[in-house]
């Protein structure tokens, strides 16, 4: 086994891990869209998606299905090339920005290094804010393509949007690399690592070794832009429903929508991740590496929640909960215990385990401000951006590389 | 201070003035424009005073001129031309003269020119005049004393043409202007050739080097090098200096205000050709043919100035001429070597003839600009003081003695009479001279002066002039009387005390002793007062009594109309100039050679520009396309030595 | 390893397909595009040399380029604007007032 | 042998000519605007090939990103219709298209003949360019002057693209 790894491995690893990414991140967007539904209906006390399955456990599968098997009309009068090209493009990148994204440190199994993620490129930032730069041309295009002036406007809209928000987004992650003095997300990942745990984290920024500055400036800014990029609520302008019907998918119906709407929360955990890497020590547990009891909190967290998901889907109304609610249950617990037994497992998982806590956090949040944040006025918008935005995060980059330059010396 | 070792001091001053009044004049009132005019001119000549006391302690100590190089001014390859001044005898005399009368002028004219347009302009020019006078006077290389000459030239012209509005005026001016062009023309000749022999036009290196034992006289009748330059030196002193046959623009010169003509036409101005040809002497002493050609025509120009003279109504046009004729008088001396005599004359005649000029004006003004002395008449009741000033200046420029002019005259007739070849007839015709002077000054006085008046009461309220310019009337009247009494003692046997005080200059030259001499310079000074007092005689008998404007014709015709020389050079000169200028120049050169080129070079872009307009299609493709055929040019040039075995098969 | 010429023929090719679209065509932003298109060939030819050259200077100057070109770009497209404005068009033959 | 780098090259090189073709032949500007970022994209990978990955990053961040999407912005803003094909100026009717394939030409005959005078790119060569800090270094030392400059130019330009956009008022 170890030996054909070391002989193929460069072939065969990257594809193994493309392949579990893309179903990890499928499942993960899927049940994302579950998760916005519940979330949003509880703040607006209303009971969300409860039909199909336990709690509409199954319900993105019923979308899933319904997507594939709906109709696809296509208006008159498209621009054939660019309607179809736009979700294709769309989702790519989204997939694409993923790829250069450690989930965690390099790991090694059966004697094969290798690092978490699919590559390990030395300027993986600089490739992802280039995708993400790309990013805006699906949106653009299919605004144009679809011959519809409320996707006309809503590609307008997004095209603008995007070139404003880029400036503050890239402008607000120098401080970072100043700090970390580094392309390579892993290495600014690697930079936060620090006896004091979340202290030395970027946003905190406290730590011994190297000439650093907490940068809480700087990740309000690329926050808010990320939103921005990601067309989220407030940003959502370009698929404003209550002004442009839908905005730039209108006129997008059945897998090219779903396309789109992958794209988008696919482009959402990319961001999200983005975040998490460059402010909140990506991976890193928040407690010392000293407390090494905290290695166990996986499982700590797991099985009570695994016991009490068992004990309280006995109680489910229809018999397919009875069924479905426990088994999760069980398979939670066991993968505590199992965690508990196999302290090697426990190690490999701390890393991704960190990581998806903070960018489920995150995600949590972004569907938090939809239901809370009314949506922003375009000229505001605008305003925002340029004359507030831009402004700030300029002025974090010279704060930053002034504090530095003094600390260094 | 010690004024000698910054000499800059003297001329600068009237500068200033001259640049304050002229650019800030216009706005100020007429007391301030004096103050400035008169305390420039005033201090410059109290400095002037103290200047030559401390050069007299100077040469006592170590007897040479005083020479001092300020800046250089010019200096390309072997020639020098700088800023230096230069003191000695000859330039005191001229600095206490240019400086004390230009003063007394100056005062005189803040009453003449009271109530005329152009105050501050007036006394910007007059300032400057002082300037580049002294520039002249001062200067220790020909280069400098040239801007001098230049400059008064210059001041003379707008002086002249003060009253610009009035044509005769601006003519008068540019006559004078351009009839000194062909004089300055032989000066700049004579500089060129002297720096050629000499290799430098310092005064003391040119003349040192002339006075050198080796540099032969040139001999009677030779024409050397020197002569040569010292003719064409001379030419330059003719136009100055209003000599044969360039003394025509002078009496024009009269359009100017009363006060020019005494300082500039009479007193200091037209002396420089004089002052010129003395500072060179060493020159000339070496080249007789010169001298004799400065006697000549100095001779002749006294004689045929004052035949002129006789005749002319107008009372400033008798004192030109009257001039023109004095200035031949110093060129006699000059010619014959007596130029201590001359350079006397020069100061005597600066002043009673600016008296007398000044009184002319005074009597103008009496009149209300009248000039004509016909209209004139009985004056001497109503301004007496005018009326006595201007008998003193008479009798002094007539040569009775004790006056300014009976000693200066009398010195130079008998240099004339003591002067080989031709001596006697130099002094003839220099005696003859002097009858006509005594009889056209005392007919002026009479007809301006004496008998009834012939002018209306009620028309001219006739009044005697204000303090300020009687005051240096009177001052002027007092130098004439004894301006001339330096010499007064070698009537008497003594010495000469003028020529001795020029002798550091001239050396101790014409003061020849000797009993026989000393009878035969009694015996011409009688002959002198008697012809003198034959012109009084005769112009007593002819306008004593009341007289009428005659008619003219014949001889007196002739005169009156001087000869007719303005119309002879205008026939001669002017005529075809203007003939040649106007259809060859202007018709041929200038409108066909010179415009047409212009005319041609605009029209053929013209032209071009019509037929390259259409490449000019306004459609920006085809600007491209253009664009791009010069990117496939430079590209071919540039890449040619790669490129062009490619092009022609040829191997690598 | 890829010899330099390669780059240099590939950027003289779309050079010349610039030029020939800043001939070719009438719509100004694709004229303008074609400009960019230029810059772009240079730019390859530039990083090519410096590849070539072993020194980062070329990168510098590529850097230099497109900042450049991001300004040229800001201007030229107000301008563009503009123009349609004015002249209803966006065919650079019906802009044709730059004439006597 | 044909090594794998090359096969990549003359893929990307195949893709940028085919995107440059595009753009002349494509009538509607936003199909050339794509066939544009096509070239844009491919050239970007050329750089990621010749090592300069800074500049293929940069690249794709500034023309793809900022520079196109603005072309596009303008495109959709100003409503661009396909392209009428007049054909007022003769000069390029009947000059233009030959006097270009003749430049392309020139610049093209002169590199294949002085080919030969290029140094080979040297795998030290490489190591240099791999390193974005080298850049930088001489960015802000050797070029800091020009850098500024750029950075004035760039200040100006906003200005001036405001002043233009603004509407008479």
């Amino acid at each position: 086994m170890s030996e054909i790894l070391a002989k193929y491995g460069f072939l065969i690893v990257p594809i193994i891990k493309v392949a579990i990414l893309v179903l990890v991140v499928l499942t993960l967007d899927a049940y994302l869209t579950w998760l916005e539904r519940k979330v949003i209906a509880h703040i607006q006390a209303r009971w969300g998606p409860h039909r199909v399955g336990p709690h509409g456990l199954l319900q993105p599968l019923a979308d899933g299905i319904k997507f594939i098997l709906k109709e696809d009309p296509m208006p008159t009068g498209v621009d054939k090339k660019a309607y179809f090209f736009a979700p294709f493009l769309t989702l790519m990148l989204a997939l694409t920005s993923l790829s250069v994204i450690p989930f965690g440190p390099d790991i090694t199994i059966f004697g094969y290094t290798t690092n978490f993620g699919i590559a390990d490129v030395n300027i993986s930032l600089l490739v992802l804010f280039a995708i993400t730069a790309l990013g805006v041309y699906g949106i653009a295009l299919a605004g144009w393509g679809s011959n519809n002036k409320y996707s006309l406007l809503g590609g307008l809209r997004s095209s603008a949007q995007m070139i404003s928000y880029e400036l503050a987004l890239t402008l607000s992650v120098v401080g970072v690399l100043l700090i970390a003095g580094d392309f390579s997300l892993k290495h600014i990942v690697e930079k936060q690592a620090g006896d004091l745990g979340l202290l030395s984290w970027n946003i905190i920024g406290m730590s011994k070794d190297h000439g650093s500055f907490t940068q809480i400036i700087g990740c309000i800014c690329f926050f808010i832009a990320a939103i921005a990029e990601t067309n989220r609520v407030p940003f959502d302008l370009p698929e404003a429903e209550s002004e442009l019907v839908a905005g730039f998918h209108t006129e997008y119906a059945s897998m090219k929508f779903a396309m789109f709407f992958i794209g988008e929360y696919t482009s959402m955990i990319a961001v999200s991740s983005l975040f998490t890497i460059l402010f909140f020590g990506g991976w890193l547990s928040p407690f010392p590496a000293s407390w090494t009891l905290t290695h166990y909190l996986p499982s700590v967290i797991l099985v009570p929640l695994g016991l009490w998901v068992f004990y309280d889907g006995t109680r489910y109304e229809t018999i397919l909960g009875r069924i479905i609610l426990p088994g999760l249950g069980a398979v939670f617990t066991l993968l505590g215990a199992g965690l508990f037994l196999s302290s090697t497992v426990n190690e490999l998982i701390q890393g991704p385990f960190w990581f998806f806590a903070k960018v489920g956090a995150v995600l949590f949040f972004y569907i938090w401000m939809r239901g809370t944040l009314p949506r922003f006025r375009y000229d505001q918008l605008m305003d925002f951006g340029w004359k507030f935005l831009l402004p700030v995060s300029i002025a974090n980059v010279v704060l930053t590389s002034a504090v530095i330059m003094w600390r260094m010396k | 201070m010690p004024i000698l070792e910054n000499l800059w001091i003297i001329p600068l001053l009237p500068l200033l003035g001259s640049a304050i009044n002229g650019l800030f004049g216009a706005k100020w009132s007429k007391t301030i424009v004096n103050s400035v005019a008169l305390g420039s001119t005033g201090v410059s000549f109290l400095c002037a005073v103290e200047a030559v006391r401390e050069f007299l302690g100077y040469y006592e100590a170590n007897h040479k001129a005083w020479v001092k190089p300020f800046f250089d001014w010019i200096v390309a390859g072997n020639f020098r031309a700088g800023f230096d001044l230069q003191l000695d005898h000859l330039t005191v005399v001229m600095l206490l003269v240019v400086t004390g009368v230009g003063f007394l002028i100056h005062i005189y004219s803040t009453g003449y020119m009271a109530h005329e347009e152009g105050y501050y302009r007036f006394f910007s020019y007059l300032n400057l005049f002082m300037f580049f006078m002294l520039i002249l006077v001062l200067a220790a290389n020909y280069v400098l004393l040239f801007v001098g000459w230049e400059g008064v030239g210059l001041c003379s012209y707008l002086l002249i043409g003060f009253y610009f509005l009035k044509k005769s005026a601006a003519d008068a001016g540019k006559k004078a202007f351009i009839v000194n062009r062909i004089g300055d023309f032989g000066f700049m000749l004579g500089m060129f050739l002297l720096f050629r022999t000499f290799h430098s036009l310092d005064f003391s290196t040119v003349f040192a080097a002339a006075a050198k034992p080796e540099v032969a006289v040139e001999p009677m009748g030779q024409f050397g090098v020197l002569t040569i330059a010292c003719l064409l030196l001379f030419v330059g002193a003719i136009g100055k200096s209003a000599q044969l046959p360039l003394y025509v623009w002078l009496p024009d010169a009269m359009e100017g205000p009363t006060p020019v003509s005494a300082l500039i036409h009479a007193a200091t101005m037209v002396t420089a050709g004089v002052y010129m040809v003395a500072r060179s002497h060493v020159l000339f002493t070496h080249a007789p043919t010169a001298m004799y050609v400065v006697a000549i025509v100095g001779c002749a120009t006294a004689f045929f100035a004052a035949t002129i003279g006789l005749v002319q109504s107008d009372i400033k046009k008798v004192l030109a001429y009257s001039t023109v004729s004095q200035l031949g008088y110093m060129f006699l001396a000059c010619g014959v070597g007596a130029f201590g005599a001359g350079i006397f004359h020069l100061m005597t005649h600066a002043f009673f003839k600016a008296l007398l000029f000044l009184s002319a004006g005074s009597v103008i003004h009496a009149m209300g600009g009248e000039q004509d002395m016909w209209n004139m008449g009985g004056l001497s009741k109503k301004i007496r003081t005018t009326f006595l000033c201007m008998l003193f200046g008479t009798i002094a420029i007539a040569g009775f003695p004790p006056f300014a002019a009976f000693f200066s005259k009398d010195s130079i007739l008998f240099a004339a009479y003591n002067s080989e070849n031709g001596g006697k007839v130099l002094y003839g015709v220099g005696l003859l001279a002097a009858v006509l002077t005594s009889f056209y000054m005392f007919r002026l006085i009479w007809l301006t002066f004496a008998g009834e008046k012939r002018y209306d009461e009620h028309k001219v309220h006739v009044h005697e002039s204000p303090l300020s310019m009687t005051g240096p009337l009177m001052i002027l009247a007092f130098l004439s009387l004894t301006g001339g009494w330096f010499a007064l003692p070698a009537l008497f046997g003594g010495k000469d005390y003028f020529a001795e005080f020029l002798s550091p200059v001239f050396g101790a030259g014409e003061a020849a002793g000797g009993e026989a001499a000393q009878s035969l310079e009694h015996m011409l000074s009688i002959v002198a007062v008697l012809a003198a007092t034959a012109g009084l005689v005769v112009a007593w008998r002819m306008y004593s009594k009341t007289v009428t404007r005659g008619t003219s014709e014949g001889v007196h015709k002739l005169l009156y109309n001087k000869y007719y020389v303005d119309e002879l050079y205008a026939a001669v000169v002017v005529r075809p100039l203007m003939w040649l200028s106007t259809n060859v120049l202007w018709k041929v050169v200038d409108a066909g050679m010179i415009d047409g080129a212009v005319n041609g070079v605009a029209d053929g872009a013209a032209a071009v520009g019509d037929t390259v307009r259409h490449t000019q299609s306004g459609n920006t493709r085809s600007y491209a396309v253009w664009v791009v055929v010069g990117a496939m040019v430079l590209l071919g040039i540039v890449f040619w030595p790669i490129l062009h075995p490619a092009l022609f098969g040829g191997v690598r | 390893m890829v010899p330099t010429s390669y780059y240099l023929v590939l950027s003289a090719i779309l050079f010349g397909l610039g030029v020939l679209a800043f001939v070719f065509k009438r719509n100004i932003i694709t004229i303008f595009m074609a400009i960019e298109l230029m810059l772009n060939a240079v730019n390859l030819a530039f990083v090519a040399f410096s590849q070539a050259l072993g020194k980062p200077d070329g990168e510098v100057f590529v850097l230099f380029v497109i900042v450049v070109a991001a300004a040229e770009a800001a201007v030229g497209l107000g301008i563009i604007i503009l123009t349609a404005r004015n002249r209803r068009s966006l065919n650079v033959e019906h802009v044709d007032l730059l004439k006597l | 042998m044909i090594s794998g780098v090359l096969v990549i090259f003359f893929v990307l090189a195949a893709l940028a000519v085919f995107g440059a073709v595009s753009l002349i032949l494509q009538s509607h500007p936003i199909h050339s605007a794509l066939s544009l970022i096509l070239v844009m994209v491919s050239l970007a990978g050329l750089y990621l090939l010749m090592g300069a990955e800074f500049i293929a990053a940069v690249q794709i961040i500034v023309y793809g990103g900022a520079v196109m999407v603005l072309f596009i912005f303008v495109i959709m803003l100003l409503n661009a219709g396909v392209e009428e094909r007049t054909n007022f100026s003769k000069m390029a009717t009947f000059g233009g298209v030959p006097l270009a394939l003749a430049l392309g030409g020139i610049i093209a005959a002169a590199i294949a003949r002085s080919s030969g005078q290029l140094p080979a790119p040297t795998a030290a060569a490489q190591g240099a360019l791999t390193s974005t800090r080298e850049l930088s270094k001489l960015l802000f030392s050797e070029f800091v002057y020009p850098f500024e400059l750029t950075s004035f130019l760039i200040l100006v330009a906003i200005l001036g693209a405001i002043v233009l956009a603004q509407r008479e008022n």
